[in-house]
């Protein structure tokens, strides 16, 4: 083939029009928030700069799902995190923007690395970069191979999903960028990376071993309980955010996981509907985390803050900011009737068909854990979304910036707008997405040569109904209706009891004490501690306490700080570093100037080579 | 099922829910050979509390204002998905066992949410405290509901209740929501309803903000709650079929069993209150621990058949 | 025909210093003489890709010395391009005088014509004191400065070199030895060529290891590369890119030029051991060295070290795809490390300091070059659409296809610390806060014309390499195999 | 013409042991003055024209004009006579021995060339290259230096006559121009080390680092 020139080949199968729909959904959404965002927010020219690089960005994500060429894939993947490179140190002035911007593209890179190791491998087999001639050849691949290029591929992608260990990146990248940008990389583009997982796990390599979907799922669980850990001990609202991400592309990945689990062990049904669960899960995170990234980039448009101990109060500035940001939390914390509660609600059953219907009792016992591990992630995600609220919107201002917030203007009402819209409706209407999306993943598992039944688990619009053996079904609908009707009851049960009552507004009860002001509120730490002692054997916080001494007996101020040690980072990334460039140090003494020590590199280099030509 | 039925049953249980709460109440003081308060007490709370007027703190919103409803809501709405009385009665048509769990998280939610609104650090600590706690209960539960379904080979409600013999792992589900139903219905060892030192109490605290009809509402609510959770204890142990099938004969065989059932769990939270001290917030978490590691023995015990 | 014009133009530009006084004129003179010579070498490089051309019996030109030709003339293009204002700079900072700024241009052709007629003598014994010929040109432009630094630069320079060539000359004496065994009383390449099957292989192999030694220090292979670093750091900047753009693939060509022999002799395949251990090294070496590293030019002279690594793998994996590669790779690399140099030679000026923790905010102080040197950087580092990537893949798929796993292995990691290196530093330099007192704007033209010129190249072959630039390369590459 | 070669080693002795940079000048001078006659002999015994060129080229430019220039250049920057030994002399004498030794083998056992005086010359041109090479790395003067790089280039012109016969005529012209160039170019930087750090002690020429 000629590498001067590659080739552009089309590829539009369903899954891939599932994701180009999620990124145009997304992206658009953004763009229109974008209209009314960069308006005397950047100077002209700025601006356009922004428009531009933003359009690079939802192009390259396009290009990146719609090529069957791997090499056209690798160049539009690397295409695409330049571009969203530059949106991540788009305000350059900020040292913050330049390293956060300098970890995630040397990390991508290296990611990208492995990913193209994993294709030249194909190469090597198929004599061509075409993914129909890579699936036929991968047909006659030893096993050994395989798995090498599977753990490429796991480890390349999951440096772009973010999976942890390698999502260092993530909470620095995702809030450095302007929060349209933003909500595109959390939304989309992390979801790209499980695009690629799944184009070339499924349709190219086919599941060659049960362990790889064992350590696809073991990842994914490490992923979520720590991402949400961390999300729960974060301040900084957009960095909880993209910390729920690495969560979020952990459940994602239990999905995708368990699915190759069931494809190994020849269970299609449930195959389909672990994967049906992960992309939609995928659908619905795309669209929540979009909002809430948009719903703080509001936030910081109009305080400039994004700590959220300095907020507070906002729901009554922001009004529709907020109401939009409870949807997006109610969403991502799973609760019904919002379409995060769908997508983990399809999981939960998965998970449970598995422990029915695998053979090996290991397997059965993995699955209950698994499901456990989600539902502790379901818990701990709901407190670290009453906490973002109830800090970020509700109660007293912790500071004067926040007092001076105002609305939104209305592009950016309008996209907050209609993806809350969306976060309910795609749960109340679950039926159709669900049959839709359960035809792409049977069309994703059918590639893996394995004959799928047609498995569709809704039954008419409102009801979904995982095929078991047993009809457990699921109807958010009328779940809305029960909940909708019960609360009216009681509504009835006041108006009827208590239509003469009084509501008098009163300040807060404070024991007797009536000062009560923004110092005496309850803070983010506070609301988090419980969590950081009970997580302390992995979160091991310490204290930098600093006194004020005026006299030798009196102090007179005490201030402490809290931190916590991010194990991942200090003892894999910066000891990895500091190794690396003791490394490059000590070979620096190479070149220590002396004219005579670099002849005697030639000397040595010339007598080398003789005695070598010798033997 | 039938959706009739299934309304009544629901309205009955509201309807006796105070009652159960007194029941226990009147248990616990008897235990403690005390005379205490009737076992229509908090009938006549609930009364007082609708007659009441309303203070709301001036720097809450309108989550304040709408939590309760939602409370309400969300625990009459998932008490709606359980049969009780009957096989197979209930709305379980709208979802399963598990998006029982789910349902009852949105007025924990909004409750928490509640609790922060009014700005006082009390309100702070018990939604902090609340959070904290049920993120520990869901494993727990989850992992109990995949066990009891494990025989049935699905989460439909309406299929357990079918379920005609009593197996291991139905016992120690049966223990593992017991301890849940403690955590969730804010009793002790985890929490307790009887006092009222803030610094103690955690539910109790969240809700401190709330008066008059509100707070009626939302005493509702927990009383539903608590009902709910019996009737999982209760039925995972002993299925309505299983009962109905003990008096063939006796048509309304598998209330009265129910009733029977009910009345023994109260007996039993009684006794566990009055022996057991309330244990620290962090020793409440072993205790949580502990009812995950009954529930998965039963999980375990559930997939290998027994 | 053409070879002659284009051997003449620079000794015609040379002259130019002595009719006209001012500096500006003699520079846009010099930048007209390289433009047409990079007509003159395009037509030339087209015609040769047809048939090699032999004059005189020790000229010979084929499409492999056509490729070399078009790869100088367009580096030579852009760097008289830049020295128009980079010159004018050093005059009106008063670090060189009027008659210095003449001699400048003067050396400037010598090197260049030095270098052009490396890449078309047949005869391998000119073809050595050509190379010679180069260091010694460029000998006075790397100390041109004439401070305590830059001479010991260019004495290290010069002293290095010629020890390197000394043992290239004795390992061209031992060829001709072998061929003189055969009554071939020839130093002249095609006569060799033409009977490289008969020479005695112990000879040929031996001999071979002299010449890659000795042009290997030339060319910058680790751990003969010491000279590098220190010449491409005090050299003034548009002479830094001739010298790490070309000079060197000028010496990479002498060592083609008997590699190929031997791999038609029956040695064949020996050279390929040598090249993948070389460019192993070099890569590693380069790879540690600029992980730590503080001065800007130095870095961007190891990362010509690490290229020369990746230059020397490609040639190493050989087959057609590696060949490829690696020529593609000179090209590439020629290109992009002259933006390179042109924008760090731009910064440095204007910030009055190498040490790049010296400099914050050159995209504010130089919004053109700032900006550039990032994008270049990201080139550099092998990201597409840029041309870089394009040719690393090359060799890195003929590491694999041939089934050289460490080797390619090596490739890998070392392009991931160079990258991290390379990003860490240009990023930190150019983006930030730039300080109060240095001035903002005013970029000269000459240097936003250069590194134009050279950024449609590096994405214009990125994207899809010209049909022309495809038969040249092609036909280059089929000289190696 | 062994005879001749066993001198130009012995010449290689000379430098090693000689402190003073004249003496090593002068002995260069004579390794120059021997290779010619080496080349002269070849000259008579092939008969070819251009071995006397050759020949008679190496005398005047390596026997005579370099070592005049170098004394100059010495004279004139009036840097001591000293020439740095970094190891003294007779631990450089057995260096240059085992050198000697190593070039032998390596004629001997790699090449296997065929007739016995190739084997001789090679050795010896290899040991002569190996002994300049030392001397530019253990001799710290800058002249000592430009000495070294001459000496490596008479062991090759040593190869080239011994070996070869005669190269073709006009690379030898060509590459006698440049190695003239090039240490006229060496001399002017000798120079302007000289004036800029009023030495020429090249060890210390060591700010480029890292």
């Amino acid at each position: 083939m000629n590498f001067l020139k590659p080739h552009y080949s089309l590829l539009l199968d369903p899954f891939s029009l599932f994701f180009l729909c999620v990124i145009l959904l997304i992206s658009s959404v953004s763009a229109v928030y974008a209209y009314g965002y960069v308006k005397d927010e950047y100077s002209p020219k700025k601006t356009v700069l922004a428009g531009l690089l933003f359009t690079a960005f939802m192009l390259s994500m396009a290009a990146v799902v719609t090529t069957g060429n791997a090499l056209v894939f690798l160049v539009f993947w690397e295409i695409m995190s330049l571009v969203s490179y530059f949106l991540v140190v788009f305000e350059t002035e900020q040292k913050r923007s330049v390293n956060a911007g300098a970890i995630y593209i040397i990390m991508t890179h290296i990611g990208t690395a492995f990913i193209a190791a994993a294709f030249v491998l194909l190469y090597k087999q198929a004599g061509s970069f075409d993914l129909v001639a890579m699936k036929t050849a991968a047909l006659t691949m030893p096993p050994a191979a395989k798995n090498l290029i599977f753990v490429f591929l796991f480890i390349g992608f999951g440096t772009k999903a973010g999976v942890v260990p390698l999502h260092l990146w993530l909470p620095y990248a995702h809030p450095q960028a302007p929060s349209f940008v933003s909500s595109v990389m959390s939304g989309v583009m992390i979801k790209i990376a499980i695009y690629g997982l799944v184009r070339f796990v499924f349709f190219v390599l086919g599941v060659n071993a049960l362990w790889w979907g064992n350590l696809v799922l073991f990842f994914a669980a490490l992923s979520c309980l720590v991402g949400v850990i961390y999300a729960l001990m974060e301040h900084d609202l957009k960095k909880l955010l993209a910390y729920h991400s690495v969560e979020n592309i952990g459940i994602i990945l239990l999905g995708v996981g368990a699915s190759m689990v069931f494809i190994k062990l020849n269970l299609p049904v449930l195959a389909v509907l672990a994967l049906s669960a992960g992309l939609y899960h995928l659908l619905n995170h795309a669209v929540f985390k979009s909002l809430l990234f948009l719903c703080a980039g509001s936030v910081y448009r109009s305080t400039r803050l994004r700590d959220m101990e300095k907020m507070g109060g906002l729901i009554k500035l922001m009004p529709w900011t907020a109401a939009f940001f409870l949807f997006g939390a109610l969403a991502i914390s799973a609760i019904p009737p919002l379409n995060g509660f769908v997508s983990e609600w399809l999981t939960l059953q998965a998970f449970f068909a598995g422990a029915m219907q695998c053979p090996a009792v290991g397997t059965k016992a993995a699955m209950g854990v698994y499901a456990a591990v989600l539902a502790l992630t379901g818990g701990l995600a709901a407190a670290c979304f009453v906490k973002a609220f109830g800090i970020t919107f509700l109660a007293i201002p912790r500071s004067e910036d926040v007092k001076k917030a105002r609305e939104a203007p209305f592009s950016m009402k309008a996209a907050m707008a209609f993806l809350a819209l969306l976060t309910l409706s795609l749960g109340v209407f679950a039926g159709p997405v669900l049959g839709v999306i359960s035809k792409v993943s049977a069309f994703a598992a059918g590639s893996c040569g394995m004959l799928v039944p047609r498995a569709d688990f809704s039954s008419g619009v409102y009801t979904i109904t995982p095929s078991l053996s047993g009809p457990a079904a699921l109807s958010p609908a009328f779940l809305l209706l029960l909940l909708v009707t019960a609360a009216g009851a009681g509504a009835a049960l006041v108006f009827v009891l208590a239509r003469r009552r009084k509501v008098t507004a009163v300040p807060t009860w404070g024991c007797g004490y009536y000062e009560l002001d923004a110092r005496t509120e309850y803070t983010s730490t506070a609301f988090s501690k419980p969590f950081r002692l009970a997580f302390s054997f992995f979160l091991m916080p310490y204290r930098r306490t600093e006194k004020i001494n005026e006299s030798h007996y009196h102090i007179k101020s005490f201030r402490y700080e809290l931190y916590n040690t991010y194990i991942f980072k200090r003892y894999l990334y910066q000891f990895g570093l500091k190794m690396t460039l003791r490394a490059a140090r000590s070979l620096k003494r190479l070149q220590a100037g002396s004219i005579h020590l670099y002849i005697a590199y030639i000397f040595l280099t010339v007598l080398a080579l003789m005695i070598f030509s010798g033997m | 099922m039938n959706p009739s039925n299934a309304a009544l049953q629901v309205l009955a249980l509201v309807i006796v829910s105070p009652l159960i709460s007194g029941l226990i109440r009147k248990l616990k003081n008897n235990l403690r050979l005390r005379i205490g308060p009737g076992i229509f007490q908090p009938y006549y709370d609930i009364a007082k509390l609708f007659s009441k007027d309303e203070n709301i703190s001036v720097t809450a919103s309108w989550i304040f204002r709408a939590a309760p409803y939602v409370a309400l809501g969300s625990s009459v709405a998932a008490l709606c998905l359980m049969p009780a009385f009957l096989p197979g009665v209930s709305f379980s048509a709208a979802g399963d066992f598990l998006a029982v769990i789910f349902l009852l998280s949105l007025g924990r939610f909004f409750l928490a949410l509640a609790g922060l609104d009014a700005g006082s650090s009390f309100g702070g600590m018990g939604s902090s405290r609340e959070m904290f706690l049920s993120s520990f209960v869901e494993p727990a539960a989850v992992l109990a509901i995949f066990a009891v379904s494990a025989a049935a080979g699905t989460t439909d409600p309406a299929a357990l209740s079918l379920l005609g013999a009593v197996r291991p792992s139905s016992v120690m589900a049966c223990g593992a929501f017991f301890i849940v139903l403690l955590a969730e219905t804010s009793r002790l060892p985890v929490d307790n309803q009887e006092t009222h030192l803030e610094l103690t109490m955690i539910h109790e605290a969240m809700v401190l903000e709330y008066s008059g009809p509100s707070l009626a509402l939302i005493e509702i609510a927990a009383h539903v709650k608590q009902v709910l959770f019996m009737t999982i204890a209760v039925n995972v142990l002993i299925s309505p079929a299983l009962a109905a099938s003990l008096w063939p004969s006796l048509a309304l065989a598998g209330p009265a069993f129910f009733c029977v059932k009910i009345l023994l769990a109260c007996a039993a939270v009684a006794a566990v209150e009055v022996s057991i001290a309330k244990m620290r917030l962090f020793r409440a978490v072993d205790f949580l621990l502990f009812g995950g590691l009954i529930s998965a023995v039963a999980f375990i015990l559930a997939v290998t058949g027994h | 025909m053409k070879i002659i014009v284009l051997l003449a133009l620079p000794l015609i530009a040379s002259a130019a210093p002595l009719f006209f006084r001012k500096q500006r004129t003699i520079g846009i003179i010099n930048a007209a003489g390289c433009l047409a010579s990079l007509a003159v070498a395009l037509l030339l490089a087209a015609d040769l890709c047809v048939s090699p051309v032999s004059l005189f019996g020790f000229i010979y030109a084929d499409a492999l010395s056509g490729f070399f030709l078009l790869t100088v003339a367009v580096v030579n293009f852009a760097s008289s391009l830049y020295s128009v204002s980079y010159v004018q700079k050093d005059l009106t900072d008063g670090a060189i005088s009027e008659r210095k700024s003449r001699f400048y241009y003067t050396l400037f052709n010598f090197f260049s014509f030095a270098m052009y007629a490396v890449t078309v003598l047949d005869n391998l014994g000119f073809m050595w004191v050509a190379v010679e010929m180069t260091t010694l040109a460029s000998a006075f432009l790397v100390g041109f400065y004439n401070t305590k630094r830059s001479v010991e630069a260019a004495w290290k320079y010069v002293i290095i070199c010629s020890v390197g060539l000394s043992f290239a000359l004795f390992g061209t004496v031992l060829f001709y030895y072998a061929a003189s065994l055969h009554g071939i009383h020839s130093l002249n390449w095609t006569d060799m060529l033409r009977n490289a099957p008969l020479l005695d292989p112990r000879i040929l192999k031996v001999a071979f290891l002299f010449i890659i030694a000795g042009y290997g220090t030339k060319a910058g292979f680790a751990p003969m590369h010491t000279w590098l670093p220190d010449a491409h750091s005090q050299a003034p900047a548009p002479i830094s890119a001739m010298l790490s753009g070309v000079l060197i693939k000028t010496s990479i060509f002498a060592i083609l030029r008997f590699a190929v022999i031997v791999n038609k002799s029956a040695a064949a395949g020996f050279t390929g051991h040598l090249f993948i251990g070389f460019g192993g090294l070099s890569l590693l070496i380069a790879a540690g060295f600029m992980l730590a590293q503080r001065d800007i030019k130095r870095l961007l002279a190891y990362s010509t070290i690490e290229h020369v690594g990746i230059i020397s793998l490609g040639l190493g994996f050989g087959g057609p795809l590696g060949c490829l590669g690696a020529l593609f790779h000179i090209f590439n690399h020629a290109v992009t490390k002259s933006a390179m140099f042109f924008c760090a030679g731009s910064i440095v000026k204007r910030f009055g300091t190498n040490n790049m923790r010296k400099i914050s905010g050159a995209a504010g102080a130089l919004p053109f070059a700032g900006t550039f040197i990032v994008v270049a950087a990201f080139a550099l580092g092998g990201t597409p659409p840029f041309s870089i990537f394009t040719s690393e893949l090359m060799v890195l798929i003929a590491g694999f296809a041939g089934g050289h796993y460490t080797a390619a292995a090596i490739l890998l990691a070392a392009l991931g610390a160079v990258f991290a290196a390379l990003i860490y530093y240009i990023t930190k330099l150019s983006f930030g806060k730039k300080p109060e007192d240095v001035p903002e704007g005013n970029e000269p033209l000459g240097m936003k014309a250069a590194l134009a010129f050279l950024a449609v190249i590096m994405l214009v072959f990125g994207v899809a390499a010209p049909h022309f630039f495809g038969n040249i390369l092609n036909s280059a590459a089929a000289v190696l195999w | 013409m062994n005879m001749i070669t066993v001198l130009i080693v012995v010449m290689t002795f000379f430098m090693v042991i000689s402190k003073r940079i004249t003496s090593l000048v002068n002995a260069f001078a004579l390794q120059s003055t021997f290779l010619a006659a080496l080349a002269l002999s070849e000259a008579v015994s092939t008969g070819s024209g251009g071995l006397y060129t050759v020949a008679a080229l190496i005398f005047i430019i390596k026997a005579l004009l370099i070592p005049h220039m170098l004394k100059r250049i010495t004279a004139k920057i009036k840097a001591g006579e000293n020439l740095g030994l970094a190891v003294n002399p007779m631990l450089s004498i057995a260096c240059v021995a085992a050198l000697d030794y190593l070039g032998w083998a390596f004629a001997v056992k790699v090449m296997r060339l065929p007739g016995p005086a190739e084997t001789a010359a090679l050795a010896v041109s290899l040991s002569v290259m190996l002994t300049g090479l030392f001397l530019m790395v253990f001799r710290l003067k800058a002249i000592a230096q430009v000495v070294g790089l001459l000496v490596i280039e008479n062991g090759i012109f040593l190869a080239a006559v011994a070996l070869c016969g005669n190269m073709p005529f006009f690379v030898e012209i060509a590459i006698f121009f440049d190695v003239f160039v090039c240490v006229l170019i060496l001399g002017m930087f000798v120079y302007r080390i000289n004036t800029l750090f009023t030495h020429i002690d090249v060890d210390k020429l060591n700010t480029l680092k890292g």
